[in-house]
């Protein structure tokens, strides 16, 4: 499944929010077709680590490439990008259907008018998200889950060459979450996009993506998914003892238990 | 009534400038800009001060200064530590307080500051009519042109970074053109109808809950109306034609909320997807 | 109280104030070494953006007198006024006796009030004379209650201030009432501040009074050259200035500064001007001519820049004789009509 | 200098006014009201103008209007259709027209509309000294008594309305006291110094990102400093006083604002956490 | 572990929002010490459930009651309330602390000043949700999962009688989610408290609550956590096929599947 071309490639990036390091030391590369889940504790700093693929964060030191230059550089190629916070607010003027059309700005024509081209582009998303009946509804007025859809359906028009997405199925039903993956899983196969994402889900994770990368301010572990999640790494960046058996997961306290103090 | 030139001048100017006002409108109502025009306009007041003192021409530096105020708020207002509306009301208050320091060390008889910038629809000439119409159409092209951009920005900053969109620059431009709108629009129209077309025409829009079209539609509309049907009603009642206009525009809006409020109340089915 | 005031400590001039600079002009003629005249606020500044300097507060802090064109007209001086000690004597022009202020331009108001007025103003000068028995806390109340903004909605001042409000204030535009009215109040006003100086004042007023009437038969000639007796102003200053040398008022296009005209009175403005051959609007520094010139254009005329108020900073405009000759000069200028 | 009794009056009202309006300036950024003291102000002229015609006092009739003009934004902004600055902007753009075409139709020498309702800080007197004290207490008092209600309806409507809080009741109370301040302060110490001390003192707070307490203390605290350093400057310089106030306060903000430039990129950290 | 004071009751509740039938005739009653989950697909209504609760959106028909009232009354007791959407503005002035306290505000005395007791109290919420250690950070710094933790220790630190959660337990890290549901049934034990959640983790719901309602703007079914999920009427409300195997779930398309159309 993996290739040799590296699509995001990170090399002793450390980032600092207000002064704070948040981001120590972080280096690992994607390739090309390659599904990369990135898990760790509340507060380890996963969404700053996707916004600085984004070139949303600068690092202070170490360097971020995606496909091969610094990313939120002039011609940087489209990213899908599903941030984790998104309020949409309740009035926003534009449909499920324009919001979607949005991801695609940077590729329509100079007067930007998308062509019919574009909306089946749209359509298409739409439908990979479950949410075609919805194309003409008012954006704001969706529940919480189907305005994350949307989002995810944003980001497939945007790209279909890299995902990154932050926590993309919070918030969905369970038989869209599996929609989800199959559908992730069908556009790696069909069209070598490549995927690094977030989510707190470590057992649908460890099931869908390659590769995990354990964090917690810094790297604990990466690695093929099952050898990490049985890794004593994990444990010690979720500062606890996790019981993956049979899927279901319990948890005990480690003595001086501890969340990423 | 409209064999005076001055009234068929009126016209065209009021029908441009409820168009040009509507389609900016609908970004200054859906950014929680509503007092760009008046900070705008009170802001030029420092640089037409400093025209009077240093013996330039006070319309020029004033109006430079408004379009440097503009910049200034876009940088300032990129730290998200502080929402644009404050540091347009901080930049409006450093302005006017800049102009009145700077007034009040110049002695001798002098024209209200405030008279260098305010314009009145009656008193548009043929050629800042045809300035005005040339203005508004490249205003109009630069808009409709970037106008998917702005709405993406307004959407979600953080989005459209990660789309590899420009958002200081949409801002610095959108911010720009404003500035340029309502400091000539000031000029020739007057501040009451710019200020009030940039916001009346684009809350009632906003009013019925439309898809962005539309909006910038019933704006650039209701704008264009409330010219027409104003300056129709000043002449016949003998009143003041911007507020004639203003007033017809703000009567549009409490109907509307009328309408939405039954419209609410009663449960008719919305008329617009 | 006024003879109260203490005598004035030798070499000293009396400091007076006023609102506005041509009652400045009049008074710098009458009191000459013996007074120190300022001018405060500027009329027409837009409230917006005037405000005194320190030193404005503190020319007023030390005056004595203090001359204000009253009845709403100067309403900075007015809240200037709250500020000021309590122990300055205000003197409200408009109040002068015999000075028959115009009402306004609107004549469907008639003599009725007129009549109110000149009750009223009777009271008043009873009133007055009364105070000077119970001391200075009681005019000083008075004075404000009448003048400053707290208008109490006592029915009094409400009649007062409503008529206040509509008559004009530019009277000292009319320099025979000047020379009969303003001049022998605030000559009276001097002397009694400064009794030492009674001779010299009166010395000064004659004086004046002989300018004044020269200036008068000046202008009268200068005006009897003018081909039209019509005119067009900017704004409603002239009314006493025409009603003097028999000018006819066809328009004004602002009743006051930075009021918006309507439609029909541009329009009808425009019809006057073209069927009277009116061939200049005449357009104020103190307010921005841009309207005026466009109205101008629509009838193919120009404008000419008359002065209401003066200017101490320029030697055409810088005392009382001097701007009515600019003022005459300008009309003459406007009145010559139109040139086909 | 302090000797003169009008430079110790405006010293009184100058601090008065720079802590009460610290206090609400607090509230007037976070909930991106910047104009609320120039749209309050203005949209009192449509009751001046109706005082005028109808021979009532025009400044109560004005007050009156300004608190019905709140009363009308927190009611109409309730629907979450359009924020409460739009509203302001439409309410502020009515008033305005109506005073200017009500104006329109009487005759005769007027005032200028505004002249009613501004005032100076050198100018005021010991009585409105006095009342301004007593009005300053009595909002004070209200606001600490439910600044925690209003904090948590900035921190999120929905989940006040959730904890029983009256959120419409707290709007309406936010923004009447607002219209008292503005109306009262406006015509004591003038427009451009309650604006000014509404927004400025405040902004420069909140770019120190400081806890609320902290941001309130500081915002009333460069308020009144503002105050006095601004008036010694204008006695010393000869400059306007409002002014000098004003211009103060934003030369600390944009102090503030190369500070925390600098902070953020040369990574000292913060002082408080 | 339940009683018979009935705590939360709807009786036909009907909902319109924006002339939309978002609920139609919600029929269910929560008892004291209960813990109901409220299950459904994206857009179900099950949000709006939540609203009708708290008396943020009115029935047009039928009746809600809370402890005997109207919700949303003058002298209705307080309710802990974890909404599902929240973006707290990154620049919001007060630490985590304060927001906590902000629930206990309508509890506090008329001069609003929190005592010793109340300090403590939130000091206890905190340490309830592990961020004990987080109490003076400003709010609008925290990650995704630690602002939704402080959302939690408001609920619990405003009422200790009646939690109406929204998604609780949505962007927190496993160790926070199982500490959350340790925590709740701790509090149904101790403080016979009651509640009301909103989980799109089926399984998770089905291992914690005592009882399940699933719906999909209608209520398809009420009752035993076990039965609810193993029912016919789950997969209608879904509209596709479940398959809970040793937790895992498996997903089959229904012919003529969609998602509440
Ligand atoms: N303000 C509103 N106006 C109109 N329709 C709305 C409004 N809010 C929600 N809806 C619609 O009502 C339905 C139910 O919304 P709700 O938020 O209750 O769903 P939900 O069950 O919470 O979904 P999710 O699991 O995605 O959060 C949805 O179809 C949504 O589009
Ligand atoms: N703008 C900011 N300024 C200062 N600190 C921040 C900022 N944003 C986040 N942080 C801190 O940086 C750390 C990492 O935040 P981040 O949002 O990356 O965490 P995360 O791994 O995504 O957590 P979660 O799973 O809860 O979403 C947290 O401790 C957070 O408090
Ligand atoms: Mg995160
Ligand atoms: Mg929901
Ligand atoms: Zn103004």
């Amino acid at each position: 499944m993996n290739n040799d071309k590296v699509v995001v490639g990170l090399t002793g990036a450390t980032v600092e929010l207000d002064g704070r390091c948040v981001l120590h030391d972080i280096t690992f590369d994607v390739h090309e077709g390659g599904f990369v889940g990135i898990v760790g504790p509340n507060g380890a700093g996963k969404t700053t680590l996707m916004r600085t693929i984004m070139g949303l964060v600068r690092v202070v030191s170490g360097r971020v490439e995606v496909f091969g230059a610094p990313p939120g550089g002039k011609r940087s190629e489209a990213i899908g990008y599903v941030p984790q916070r998104q309020s949409i607010p309740a009035e926003f003027p534009a449909t499920v259907g324009d919001v979607v059309m949005m991801g695609r700005l940077r590729q329509l024509g100079p007067l930007g008018f998308p062509g019919r081209k574009d909306w089946q582009r749209v359509d298409e998303s739409l439908e990979l998200v479950g949410m075609q009946d919805r194309r003409s509804r008012p954006v704001g007025r969706l529940s919480g889950g189907e305005q994350r859809r949307v989002m995810l359906a944003q980001a497939l028009c945007a790209s279909t060459r890299l995902l990154v997405l932050d926590e993309p199925t919070v918030g969905l039903d369970l038989p869209a979450e599996h929609e989800f993956y199959a559908l992730l899983r069908k556009l790696i196969r069909e069209l070598t996009l490549t995927i690094v994402a977030v989510s707190h889900d470590l057992v649908a994770m460890a099931g869908q993506s390659d590769e995990l990368i354990c964090i917690n301010h810094r790297m604990h572990i990466h690695g093929n998914a099952e050898d990490v999640i049985h890794s004593h790494a994990i444990r010690e960046a979720y500062r606890c003892e996790f019981d993956f058996l049979g899927g279901e997961l319990a948890h005990h306290e480690t003595p001086g238990h501890q969340h990423n103090g | 009534m409209f064999d005076f030139a001055f009234m068929q001048r009126a016209l065209a100017a009021a029908v441009l400038v409820g168009l040009l006002c509507g389609v900016l409108g609908f970004f200054v109502v859906l950014r929680r800009l509503a007092f760009i025009g008046v900070g705008i306009s009170h802001s030029a007041i420092g640089g037409v001060a400093i025209g009077i003192l240093a013996g330039w021409n006070p319309l020029l530096t004033g109006a430079f200064f408004a379009i440097a105020v503009a910049l200034g708020i876009a940088m300032v207002s990129q730290s998200d530590k502080i929402s644009e509306d404050t540091v347009i009301g901080v930049f409006f208050s450093g302005s006017m307080a800049l102009g009145v320091v700077l007034f009040s060390m110049k002695s001798g008889y002098q024209q209200d500051l405030f008279s260098y910038l305010f314009g009145n629809v009656l008193a548009i000439s043929t050629t800042e009519l045809v300035a005005l119409g040339c203005i508004s159409a490249a205003i109009m092209a630069i808009m409709l042109l970037t106008f998917k951009e702005h709405l993406l920005v307004a959407f979600d900053e953080e989005v459209a970074a990660a789309y590899g969109h420009k958002v200081l620059g949409l801002n610095v431009l959108l911010l720009v053109v404003l500035a340029l709108t309502v400091v000539i629009g000031v000029r020739l129209v007057g501040l009451l109808l710019i200020q009030a077309l940039l916001v009346v025409p684009a809350a009632i829009a906003a009013l019925w809950a439309l898809n962005f079209r539309w909006q910038v539609l019933v704006a650039a509309l209701v704008g264009s109306l409330s010219g027409i049907v104003g300056l129709v009603m000043a002449y016949q009642f003998d009143i003041a034609a911007g507020g004639s206009i203003v007033m017809v525009a703000v009567a549009l809006f409490f109907v509307t909320l009328v309408v939405h409020f039954i419209r609410r109340h009663f449960r008719v089915p919305p008329p617009v997807p | 109280w006024i003879s109260g005031t203490p005598a004035l400590a030798s070499g000293q001039p009396l400091n007076v104030v006023t609102s506005v600079i041509p009652v400045a002009y009049i008074v710098s003629e009458l009191g000459g070494e013996r007074v120190k005249v300022d001018a405060l606020v500027p009329p027409g500044a837009s409230p917006h953006t005037f405000e005194p300097v320190p030193s404005d507060l503190r020319k007023l802090a030390r005056a004595r007198q203090f001359i204000v064109i009253g009845g709403g007209f100067d309403a900075w001086s007015d809240k200037l006024l709250g500020a000021a000690p309590k122990g300055i004597d205000t003197l409200h022009l408009f109040e002068a006796p015999n000075l028959n202020p115009l009402e306004g331009e609107d004549d469907h108001h008639g003599e009725e009030e007129a009549a109110k007025k000149e009750d009223h103003h009777g009271e008043e000068k009873v009133a007055k004379k009364e105070e000077d028995h119970h001391g200075e806390e009681k005019v000083a109340k008075k004075e404000e209650d009448h003048h400053g903004e707290e208008k109490v909605a006592k029915k009094e001042e409400d009649d007062h201030s409503e008529e206040g409000e509509e008559f004009n204030p530019h009277f000292w535009l009319d320099p025979i009432r000047v020379r009969d009215v303003l001049v022998p109040v605030l000559t009276e006003r001097l002397m009694a501040a400064d009794p030492a100086g009674k001779a010299y004042y009166e010395k000064r007023r004659q004086d004046f009074h002989q300018r004044l009437t020269a200036l008068d038969q000046e202008i009268r000639a200068e005006l009897d050259k003018a081909k039209t007796r019509k005119y067009i102003a900017f704004h409603a200053a002239w009314p006493y200035f025409a009603e003097r040398y028999g000018l006819e008022k066809v328009a004004v296009v602002q009743e006051f500064g930075g009021e918006e005209p309507t439609p029909r009175e541009v329009a009808n403005l425009v019809r006057d001007a073209r069927a009277a051959g009116v061939g200049a609007i005449l357009v104020e520094p103190q307010l921005n001519p841009r309207v005026a010139q466009t109205i101008a254009a629509e009838f193919g005329a120009g404008t000419v820049v008359v002065d209401p108020v003066g200017d101490p900073g320029d030697a055409a405009r810088d005392s009382y004789e001097d701007l009515m000759r600019f003022n005459a000069r300008a009309f003459g200028q406007a009145l010559q009509g139109k040139r086909n």
